[in-house]
């Protein structure tokens, strides 16, 4: 914790000085989308200022500085997962989905038949399922959904029945929804003991703990920028270079072909086979920088200061609202994360967002693009609430004010 | 700006709490219809009973915030027993009342200038619009009752 | 002309400020990819300051913004294409490559089948070729490729025997090597007749020529945002409203979907179907500001300076280098926009960009993403000027001394 | 600042101009390479006749830009008649030379001190470094040649 002052972080997010309806923002939506600081977004516009170009092919010096940036943009992120072979491991998507979607019509498409399986859990993100279930709709394997328990952690009793004669493993490392962390390390080695991929949507988790897709020994590592304080419009998949050499292409068109005739076309090697057209260059910058602000916050030092304000918020909210408020997610912080669903006693999410809203307060009410666990819950819907390295005590303050005036006026 | 009590007003509270016409009819003969909005997950069942030009009884299932239970329940009150020559007026006045914005109801027909004294409990439901993304929540039951009424044949 | 002043557009775009070796920036690439105004970079800042957000779902104020932001853009859009209905007509994807991906594995793979025949051109970019080499290799059908002339035209001579029985004939508006600019009314009308719909790859138009969907009586059209002086990281695929309803999803994930159990998933309705995931948000709000800036412009003033500009470089390149060096595309600029790709006599095209880099002058050496056209005229690569609503006599001053010294060195 | 003479000294353009061992061998017996760069459609093929461990004869044919070409050409005319031994040496010389940015050869073997006296010739391709997107197009011709000595049987 020595140099981590979230106080710093908060005056470097030029959005945090908003007033909404007369008070300071109280963004607790940072599972949705992280707030971007200043050094990001000024990446970005240098970029557009000095040294904009389309990447590859270009001769002139802002050509090759754009095809730097967006080159560097892979190394830095190499370095923030510690992929051993950044330009051969890391591909550059337009958000985390579209990492999945590669993932299945690529990999997927190739390798899996109609006598195969994948595994997946009840608590993964429709990004993580619904590739899988349009690929499946087409050749017809097997998907098997390893479910979660009464006390919202990953039901990992029938794990070996589940992983046996499995292709994949595709496993969120934290709930966006429970904020529950799972124990992916553990589940790789498994999966691979048993003759499966793993493959990990990290888009909850990059931006809150340290990521080592080296030590968890994975093969697909999928997450998006906008989640960590970087820009929209980019994402990310990390296959194990092995992999990824002998995955075929996905989207056609420019930059991913070695040639063309009328006849048809030899896909190109390495990362420019799955980036067809002209990337998110600008994105790249924004990412590089948002690494680079992660990596100077320290990912170990913002884990710590989530993990006391989820304790601290935890803690507050039993004590303040007993049955009134029911956490749907693990309520203790140890493998969980800063992700807060709230159920309120006789309070739709909807009503309890626009009661926060009053108060600033930023929560997401709604399935989180999670309905499968929603329904294992029996829950319509859960008012989130999440932080991110900017985030401090006064939003928890402000948040409990909110709830309580939610809960009176309902009441 | 606008503030909590333009949305939630007491009339809309108490629909909430207490809705009325709350159930299901056997259907058939009663006609079934769902309203659903994907965005937040909010489901409605509207169930209706015509007889002889007259919506001689309606009931809402389902489940969804304030904004969506209250306004099916007090659409509930106010069309039932109401020929369908009322109810389509009932319906045009109600989608006066929530077109700040283009486009609240989908057959996309123009707004008049609206008379909320003649509206009655409706009337609490103006607040609504200042909330745009509400919108959606209070015009739910009321696209279902209008898709319903679409296939009642002529 | 009226109110049109290139000087001004120039002054607002803050990259042509910069120094290259020693000179001013001469950018003759915008083929490539077009410099940013500073209001374009402003919007973008200004959205991650204030209102930066997850789209939809969201209740609170700037979720609420944010969302107006990126619907906002849709309209922006449709109304700068003409397109009748916006909201149900304009998707937004990452660049034009991907909407054509969209276009061939959506609508191709549920309309397209063996016995079926699909019409493109030898001078389509590969966005354009490769999506449909790579569904016709899973399902079989033919593709058809109009000749282009000698004289760079498109070859219509057998135009009615290439649309019998084809379902869909694409092609571009303008050629982003030849400058050639197609008859796209024309051939939609005739590509209707006999049954067939129209896509457009307007990629290379958009910023310069205006664009009306309405009026051309097209069914599809793509194109990308950072051609047209906005950011990189969104494209655009407009597809007739009818057909749209029809088509199935592309990517699967968040945002595209009405429900999801263990069991399988049904989609969403209109173009949320399309666009799975977090979106380009703040890539909407600087391509709404790149749409304003054009439309400030005016299209019809910027597509006269633009042909003032080539018919003048044409000449001068003409009666300076004679046959030293030749045009490869149309001589005069009846239907030809401002995209000059030059093949300088016993220069290779990587040597011609490298000795213009040294004058400040970027232009892009390489097959342009375009080798079957290469092929057609037996080259390997072009060096290609091309110009913006911010180009000025001036820029082909340099150029064409640039010309001359790299004639010089290898002469 | 790097300016056009350290890229095209006269040495490169002589042999861009008149290329030394340009044109083909039967194939077989000699060896027949192809390399490649999809970037900027440059195209070499290499030929190679090894006789007793000597690159007995080199020809070399294809299209590209000055600097691949005359890198093709000096490489040719730096390896022909030399011991496989030899030849490796040169290569390793080479990459070198143009190992101020990493990973300039494909079998990414570390760079030592180079000795520019030593490399007669070849030495005229040291101003390409200063143009890294130029690299590539150095190398090209040599990276074909690393390809055809791999598939030479031991
Ligand atoms: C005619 C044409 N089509 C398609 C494209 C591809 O656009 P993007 O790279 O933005 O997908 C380009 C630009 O390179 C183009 O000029
Ligand atoms: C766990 C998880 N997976 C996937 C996603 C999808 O990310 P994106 O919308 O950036 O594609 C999200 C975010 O919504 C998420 O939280």
């Amino acid at each position: 914790m020595t140099s981590f002052d979230a106080r710093r972080v908060r005056a470097d997010v030029p959005l945090l000085r908003r007033k909404i309806n007369g008070r300071p923002i109280t963004y607790l939506d940072s599972g949705s989308s992280a707030l971007t600081p200043r050094s990001v977004i000024e990446a970005m516009s240098r970029y557009y200022e000095l040294r904009h170009a389309n990447v590859h092919r270009g001769v002139y010096v802002t050509a090759e500085e754009a095809t730097a940036t967006y080159e560097g943009a892979r190394e830095a992120v190499g370095r923030f997962i510690n992929a051993p072979h950044p330009n051969d491991e890391i591909v550059f998507t337009k958000n985390t989905t579209e990492a999945f979607n590669l993932l299945a019509r690529s990999w997927g498409a190739k390798n899996l038949t109609k006598s195969d399986a994948v595994v997946l859990s009840v608590m993964e993100h429709h990004a993580n399922i619904v590739p899988w279930f349009q690929l499946r709709d087409e050749i017809g394997f097997e998907i098997r959904f390893l479910d979660v328990t009464d006390d919202f952690r990953l039901d990992l009793s029938n794990i070996d029945e589940a992983l046996r004669g499995a292709k994949l493993l595709s496993l969120s490392s934290m709930s966006n929804v429970l904020g529950t962390i799972n124990p992916i390390k553990e589940l790789a080695a498994k999966a691979h003991q048993a003759g499966a991929l793993v493959a990990v949507d990290a888009a909850q988790s990059v931006a809150h703990t340290p990521s080592d897709v080296t030590d968890l020994d994975v093969d697909f590592f999928c997450f998006s920028a906008h989640k960590m304080l970087g820009p929209t419009g980019i994402g990310v998949l990390y296959a194990r270079r092995e992999l990824l050499a002998d995955m075929p292409p996905f989207l056609g068109g420019g930059g991913m072909i070695a040639d063309v005739s009328t006849r048809g076309f030899t896909p190109a090697k390495g990362v420019a086979r799955f980036e067809a057209g002209t990337p998110p260059i600008a994105e790249a910058a924004g990412l590089t920088a948002a690494v680079r602000y992660l990596e100077q916050l320290g990912m170990a030092n913002v884990e710590n200061h989530e993990r006391e304000l989820t304790a601290d918020a935890l803690q507050r909210i039993e004590s303040h609202f007993g049955d009134q408020i029911r956490v749907i997610g693990p309520h203790n912080v140890d493998r969980r994360g800063g992700v807060i669903s709230l159920d309120v006693e006789g309070v739709h999410p909807h009503d309890v967002a626009q009661v926060l809203d009053q108060f600033g307060v930023c929560v997401r009410p709604g399935h989180h693009c999670a309905k499968p666990l929603m329904k294992r819950f029996n829950l319509a819907a859960t008012a989130r609430a999440s932080f991110g390295p900017y985030s401090m005590t006064q939003d928890t303050d402000t948040l409990l004010e909110a709830l309580q005036r939610a809960v009176e006026l309902f009441g | 700006m606008s503030n909590l009590e333009d949305l939630y007003r007491e009339i809309i509270l108490d629909h909430y709490r207490s809705p009325r016409n709350r159930g299901e009819l056997e259907s058939p003969p009663a006609l079934r219809v769902e309203g659903f909005n994907p965005l937040c997950g909010d489901e409605i069942v509207v169930y209706l009973d015509v007889t002889n030009g007259t919506l001689s009884n309606i009931k809402i299932a389902g489940t969804g915030c304030s904004i969506s239970q209250s306004s099916a329940s007090l659409m509930s009150a106010a069309v039932k027993g109401k020929t369908l020559e009322e109810v389509h007026k009932i319906i045009s006045r109600f989608k006066q009342l929530m077109t700040i914005t283009e486009g609240t109801l989908e057959d996309g027909s123009e707004p008049e200038p609206i008379d909320l004294a003649s509206m009655g409990e409706l009337a609490a439901l103006a607040g609504v619009v200042k909330f745009p993304v509400r919108i959606k929540c209070a015009t739910l039951s009321w696209n279902t009752l209008v898709q319903g009424l679409d296939e009642i044949p002529a």
